[in-house]
């Protein structure tokens, strides 16, 4: 019987066909990209591009987290502390570079990070370059710290090691909080200054301010789809299907021969790699201030709500929450665009209503139709009660987090896995499951033959 | 002492004890290539934790494992399993939310490159170790006859079939040496039958050498070449099943003390 | 006493019971003995109501039990000393055995029954202050027994008492327990180990997988070859 | 020797109400193994619960809770009573229409039971409430009023922990011990961002009115003066402590509590509810961080909303005591809690203020990775 190596070796496709078939996900990343921010930001407008802007991060930083509470099922409740880890130093680079380079610390961007229409500016800049190479070097030491965070999970499980994860980022945000001082204006200033103290001049407890906005939708979605192409091709691969192994059962996993530890500190790396990317793309966004204060532990609860929902281990699920919850408020708010679709989610609702019935008089389970049906219901209901609430004065917007939470303790009892469990949206076996409600139930215990 | 040079496992008087209890005592197993070796003993005798001493679970107190000449005593388990010793466990411990066919394809994970680079940029290499490890996990879907639910979540199979799908996954790793912890536990006697099958057909396609726990007599005195018998920890009988099953200390082991003597010597005090 | 009838109890996808049947008639001694895996020790734990028939009844008394949880079962009389012993490791002898008290409100009787154990079973008199970790395997099957003892059973389950003991100390265990029946206590013993179980024991079942293989009276399968088969798969 | 010793008063004191909160994570802990996350977060809600009822019994200032109607709790408590009422009634009847001669027990009807305990529960904490008013009406100085104050949080505080075992927590008994973590956080997301709610605590920050008296020493040593605060609440916190450790070595219910922490099935062998167990473990753990809420504020006044980082991180270090201590160990979650006080005001004192959680989540790290167990706790096995 021969190696799977030489059986491997056997199959090898030829490189420039393969070469073709690694690249065009992210070429078509790259235009989707580039589509938001030249076609798609003018015409929905400033206010829905900063809502689309965050949403990408917080893909981003969901699609992190998934790799290692998803795929690996070690619990991270510490994630905030690599955004900001990653945000940091990505700030430093692109301020004080800007500073040293161009003589202040003014965006120097072309129109690809611009947010702002109108801009006469050329397409790219070594503005830029310096921000993409920001980003870069913020995930790397994320990364690092990843590394140094996923040690402990060598030893540690479950609780234990999430309250490690939780104490890391809260060390990590004392430290910047209380050991950091003042941010330096000018030029001579940077440069009295010895260099090996520049990584303390970040702002203290008081924040980062003064850091130009290059996040644009452009190089935020192209970090979503980098880290959706990265995300579905090491879940979709030996790597992947360790991760995924350990969650289920780490004794039978270390016993097909996975290096367990191993593995859990690779996810460490790469969802901090990633986090880190986030924490740039957040540092540099429009209306925000990087301060350690709001990236502490509820900012982490924050990014495992998303994780949880979307289902632990579904990349599009935790895509999809994070688009959720991220929209969610601003949808209370203001909840007119969804009202407009009214007669469609009813209609909608209708349909699953009726087909849930027949399903039901015909003896067969439509659990998973009942599951859409209230999902549906649910978004109208949120629409109709924001509006009544907003005509009574309140702002359904404030209780957000009382609905995520409801959510997340709703999920847990009654839907244990998350709305896609570890499938993806375009899983085949996901759809199956609903189609199957339409069908005759599965006899039970059937051999095979 | 040199081992006999067809043998593929060779354990050496391995023991191991829990607190005060030895869970087992000078356990010595020699494996020719190719054999199918059964070992029974009663509840509590032992038999898994010699399997977890082996898959290195737990580290033996003394003694040493070989496996095809190389020693690997207190290595961490996925060593082991990369040496070549594979295993199917007592309670299934399959990958529940994962399809059946990522169950086998993760059993090919020891011998696979599995590089998060390569992965990422897929290699032409990548690809075609992919293609390669997805034939094999359906072929040996085919072999146990899991084939047509390949798509599946192990968890919604039928017990049978999740025993059947332990094997497989355990063979995709390539062993040199199979453990099957009691493969027949809640099979029906038809599903029985389909196992004792299955390894006669291992044995033959993939010439395995096999150490079997198994409680249910019946298949182990069919199939089983020799039996080891372990009863509080030591080996109290090695022999083909018909010398086990006529060994008086084994019937003593299954069935309780010598039945007369002690009855007798109850029934006496019994009655004050 | 008990009967319990074509009772099913699955573990997931398991079916670790396909529907057996027996009952349990005042003052005897029944024994239910197999091999590993069986399903001996699940059809006790389904008495106790630890574990959830998925059909099949459960009738103590003429009263249903199968739907009540199992503090409630204790209360009826129905008391087991489980599998293992089920020994409460980081407490002393003395607290296991008022453990066993939990469900007795009169003071006069527990201080009887507890007077009485400790006389059935002296060495745990000697040991009250001591860790209950730290006793023997026999001394802690006699602190498992003593302490069902106390909670004053009408029916004692009884799950491999003589598991991992040494032969010398089985023989005590099962005076003992012949004893305790004689004092008037229902028994429902679970033994791997058949022919001690089978000498002391008024009527058997032979399980297997799951099923009820023989039943009658334990004297006559003491001395029938079908238990040697099933227990060491001889044809 | 002045900052040392003023340090080291500030540390025993924090310290043993670390301890008190650090309780309830150990014994849920030792019962479910898990962590309660939002442990921390009834610790919070027992100080504005104390807040509350001080306020409204006529302490501080009375424009703090201006605007915040809270006539919704008289609503819900009339709601259960009569709730209960109802179902109880038609179960009695129905009971008796079957057996005619038994004796009634509320048992069979669970929910009935629950909503019955519930309500009179409820009513008993708002009677203490409006007894803290009367006693102050009469020209207490503070001390009195206290203790009833602290008793209300305790009990408010305890039924609120009854009430998310029964909702939240009790569904998952058989649930993967990550699904349960996860309900955690949950719950305390939940509990932060209800309590910011105006018709709750509101959102700004509060001032709790002092009880005990805070400008006359108890006694002076080498210029440090030892406030009735600091006596006060350590001498409270000791008293509960040992109150528990009564309970649960000495008494048939905390025989029952260690046997369900040893092993939940053989217990329910010997009779135990282990539900009503679990509850009771529950609503002890919330009402001693209830307690600890209360004393804390008399110490440091200044309420933060209750999502703020800043106190939940508070109940975080309580928990860093338990897993110090050796989480499930009820004497180790004591130690560990005066450690921890220790190890942060010391450090606080001598090295930096700013870094002083740096020192509690370092100890943390350290002690899980050189020790897992705790100082006092037995290593788990994994069963293969």
């Amino acid at each position: 019987m021969s190696t799977l190596r030489s059986r491997s070796v056997e199959m090898t496709p030829a490189a420039l066909p393969t070469l073709v078939r690694s690249v065009w996900p992210l070429l078509v990343g790259v235009g989707v990209a580039l589509a938001l921010q030249f076609f798609a930001k003018p015409v929905i407008g400033d206010f829905y591009a900063k809502v689309l802007l965050d949403i990408g991060t917080s893909i981003i930083l969901a699609v992190s987290l998934t790799m290692v509470n998803g795929f690996t099922g070690q619990f991270s409740i510490g994630h905030a502390a690599f955004m900001m880890v990653g945000g940091y130093v990505s700030g430093g680079i692109v301020y004080y570079g800007s500073l040293l380079a161009w003589g202040s610390a003014d965006m120097a961007g072309g129109a690809l990070s611009s947010m702002i229409d109108g801009r006469e500016a050329p397409f790219l800049t070594w503005g830029d370059a310096l921000f993409a190479g920001s980003l870069v070097a913020g995930g790397l030491v994320a990364a690092v710290c990843g590394y140094v965070v996923g040690l402990p999970s060598l030893r540690l499980k479950g609780d234990y090691l999430a309250i490690v994860t939780l104490g890391f980022g809260e060390i990590v945000r004392v430290l910047i909080q209380s050991q950091t001082s003042d941010v330096l204006y000018t030029v001579e200033e940077v440069k009295e200054t010895a260099w090996y103290l520049m990584p303390t001049k970040v702002g203290g407890a008081l924040g980062f301010s003064g850091l130009p906005f290059y996040s644009s939708l452009f190089w935020v979605f192209l970090g979503v789809a980098v880290t959706l192409l990265v995300a579905y091709r090491l879940k979709d691969s030996a790597t992947g299907r360790a991760f995924l192994s350990i969650r289920e059962d780490e004794i039978a996993s270390e016993a097909m021969g996975v290096n367990t530890t191993q593995f859990k500190v690779r996810a460490f790396v790469i969802a901090a790699f990633f986090a880190g990317v986030a924490g740039g793309l957040f540092a540099h966004s429009i209306g925000v201030q990087l301060n350690p204060g709001e990236l502490g532990f509820l900012k982490s609860f924050d990014i495992i709500i998303m994780v949880v929902l979307g289902g632990l281990g579904s990349i599009s699920g935790a895509a999809i929450a994070a688009a959720i919850v991220t929209i969610l408020p601003e949808l209370l708010r203001n909840p007119e665009p969804l009202l407009k679709m009214w007669p469609v989610l009813a209609g909608l609702a209708a349909v699953l209503l009726v087909a849930a019935v027949v399903c039901a008089m015909t003896g067969r389970r439509a659990r998973s139709l009942v599951a859409w049906m209230c999902i549906v219901l649910t978004l109208l209901g949120l629409g109709f009660g924001a509006r009544a609430a907003a005509a009574a004065g309140h702002n359904l917007g404030d209780y957000r987090m009382i609905l995520f939470a409801l959510a997340l303790i709703l999920m847990m009892i009654l839907r244990p896995q998350g709305l896609f469990g570890v499938r993806e949206v375009w899983d085949r076996s996901l759809w199956k499951g609903i189609a199957d409600s339409f069908r005759a139930p599965p006899k039970k215990g059937g051999t095979n033959k | 002492m040199t081992p006999p040079t067809d043998a593929v496992l060779e354990v050496r008087s391995i023991c191991k004890s829990f607190g005060g209890l030895k869970a087992v005592q000078e356990f010595n197993l020699t494996l020719p290539r190719g054999s199918l070796r059964g070992l029974i003993g009663p509840n509590g005798a032992g038999k898994t934790t010699v399997f977890n001493l082996l898959t290195g679970v737990y580290k033996p107190d003394v003694g040493s494992v070989v496996l095809g000449g190389r020693e690997i005593t207190g290595m961490r388990p996925f060593r082991i399993a990369g040496a070549g010793l594979s295993r199917t466990f007592q309670n299934i411990r399959l990958f529940g939310e994962l399809s059946v066919l990522d169950n086998v394809r993760l059993g090919c994970h020891v011998r696979a490159q599995h590089g998060v680079f390569r992965s990422i940029v897929r290699t032409p290499f990548h690809r075609g170790e992919e293609r390669a490890i997805e034939a094999s996990a359906r072929r040996l879907l085919g072999v146990v006859g899991l084939l047509g639910r390949a798509d599946e979540q192990a968890k919604n199979l039928p017990y049978g079939d999740q025993r059947r799908l332990e094997i497989a996954r355990a063979l995709a790793t390539e062993p040199r040496v199979l453990l099957l912890d009691e493969p027949a536990a809640g099979m029906n006697s038809q599903e029985k039958v389909a196992l004792r099958a299955l390894i006669q057909r291992l044995r033959k396609e993939f010439d395995a050498t096999i150490l079997l726990i198994e409680h249910d007599m019946g298949v182990v005195m069919d199939i089983c070449e020799r039996i080891t018998v372990l009863d509080y920890g030591k080996t109290i009988a090695e022999g083909t099943p018909d010398e086990v099953q006529s060994n008086p200390a084994v019937i003593e082991a299954y069935l309780g003390a010598d039945a007369d003597a002690g009855s007798s010597h109850a029934a006496s005090k019994g009655g004050r | 006493m008990l009967v319990v009838r074509d009772l099913v109890v699955n573990y997931g996808a398991i079916r670790a019971l396909h529907g057996i049947s027996l009952r349990v008639d005042q003052g005897r001694i029944v024994t239910l003995v197999g091999s590993n895996g069986a399903g001996k020790s699940t059809t006790l734990r389904a008495i106790s109501g630890i574990v959830r028939a998925a059909s099949g009844s459960i009738v103590y008394d003429g009263k249903p039990i199968g739907r009540m949880p199992p503090h409630e079962i204790v209360r009826l009389g129905i008391v087991q000393a489980p599998e293992g012993r089920g020994i409460f490791a980081n407490m002393t002898v003395e607290e296991n055995l008022l453990l066993g008290a939990t469900v007795r409100d009169d003071a006069a009787g527990v201080r009887e029954d507890w007077d009485r154990a400790l006389a059935l079973f002296p060495r745990l008199a000697e040991r009250l202050s001591q860790n209950a970790g730290t006793l023997s395997g026999g001394e802690q099957q006699m602190l498992a027994i003593g302490r069902a003892l106390i909670a004053k059973p009408r029916l004692l389950l009884l799950d491999e008492p003589s598991l991992g003991l040494a032969p010398q100390v089985c023989q005590t265990i099962f005076r003992i327990i012949r004893e305790i029946n004689e004092r008037g206590t229902t028994i429902l013993l679970v033994e791997q180990n058949a022919n001690a179980a089978l000498r002391i024991a008024d009527y058997a079942y032979v399980l297997e997988v799951g099923d009820i293989a023989l039943e009658g009276d334990a004297k006559k399968l003491a001395a029938d070859d079908n238990v040697r088969k099933a227990y060491l798969g001889v044809h | 020797m002045e900052k040392f010793l003023q340090t080291l008063i500030d540390a025993l004191a924090v310290g043993s109400l670390y301890a008190l909160i650090a309780l309830g994570y150990t014994m849920v802990y030792g019962i479910l193994k898990f962590i309660n996350f939002a442990h921390s977060d009834v610790f919070v809600l027992g100080a504005w619960t104390s807040f509350l009822v001080a306020v409204a019994a006529g302490w501080g200032d009375p424009q703090a809770s201006a605007g915040a109607g809270r006539e919704w709790v008289a609503w819900v408590l009339w709601a259960a009573t009569i709730a209960a009422a109802v179902i109880a009634a038609f179960e009695y009847a129905a009971w008796k229409r079957r057996h005619p001669t038994d004796a009634f027990s509320l048992n069979r009807t669970r929910l009935a039971g629950s909503l019955v305990l519930v309500a009179a529960w409820g009513w008993a904490a708002l009677g203490l409430a409006k007894m803290a008013g009367v006693v102050k009406a009469w020209g207490d100085n503070g001390l009195f009023s206290g203790l009833l104050i602290l008793l209300c949080a305790m009990a408010t505080c305890g039924l609120v922990g009854f009430v998310l075992e029964r909702l939240a927590y009790k569904p998952l008994r058989k649930a993967p011990r990550l699904n349960v973590l996860i309900t955690a956080i949950g719950v305390s997301l939940l509990l932060q961002n209800l309590g910011q709610l105006q018709a709750m605590f509101g959102t700004r920050p509060q001032r709790m009115p002092t009880l005990l008296p805070t400008d006359a020493p108890l006694a002076t040593i080498a210029n440090v003066k030892i406030m009735p605060v600091d006596v006060i609440g350590a001498a409270t916190a000791v008293a509960l402590m040992f109150l528990l450790d009564f309970l649960v070595h000495r008494t048939k219910f905390g025989r029952s509590m260690r046997a369900v922490s040893f092993n939940p099935t053989t217990a329910s062998l010997m009779g135990i509810p282990v539900d009503r167990v679990i509850s009771v473990t529950f609503v002890i753990g919330a009402s001693l961080a209830a307690a600890a809420g209360f004393l804390y504020g008399q110490k440091y006044p200044g309420l933060n909303q209750t999502a703020a980082a800043v106190w939940v991180l508070l109940g975080l270090k309580a928990f860093v005591a338990a897993v110090v201590g050796g989480i499930g160990n009820i004497r180790g979650a004591m130690l560990g809690g005066v450690l921890i006080g220790l190890l942060e005001f010391f450090g606080a004192a001598y090295v930096s203020a700013a870094m002083r959680d740096v020192y509690v989540f370092s100890l943390l790290i350290v002690v899980l990775l050189v020790r897992p167990s705790g100082i006092l706790g037995r290593p788990m096995v994994e069963k293969v």
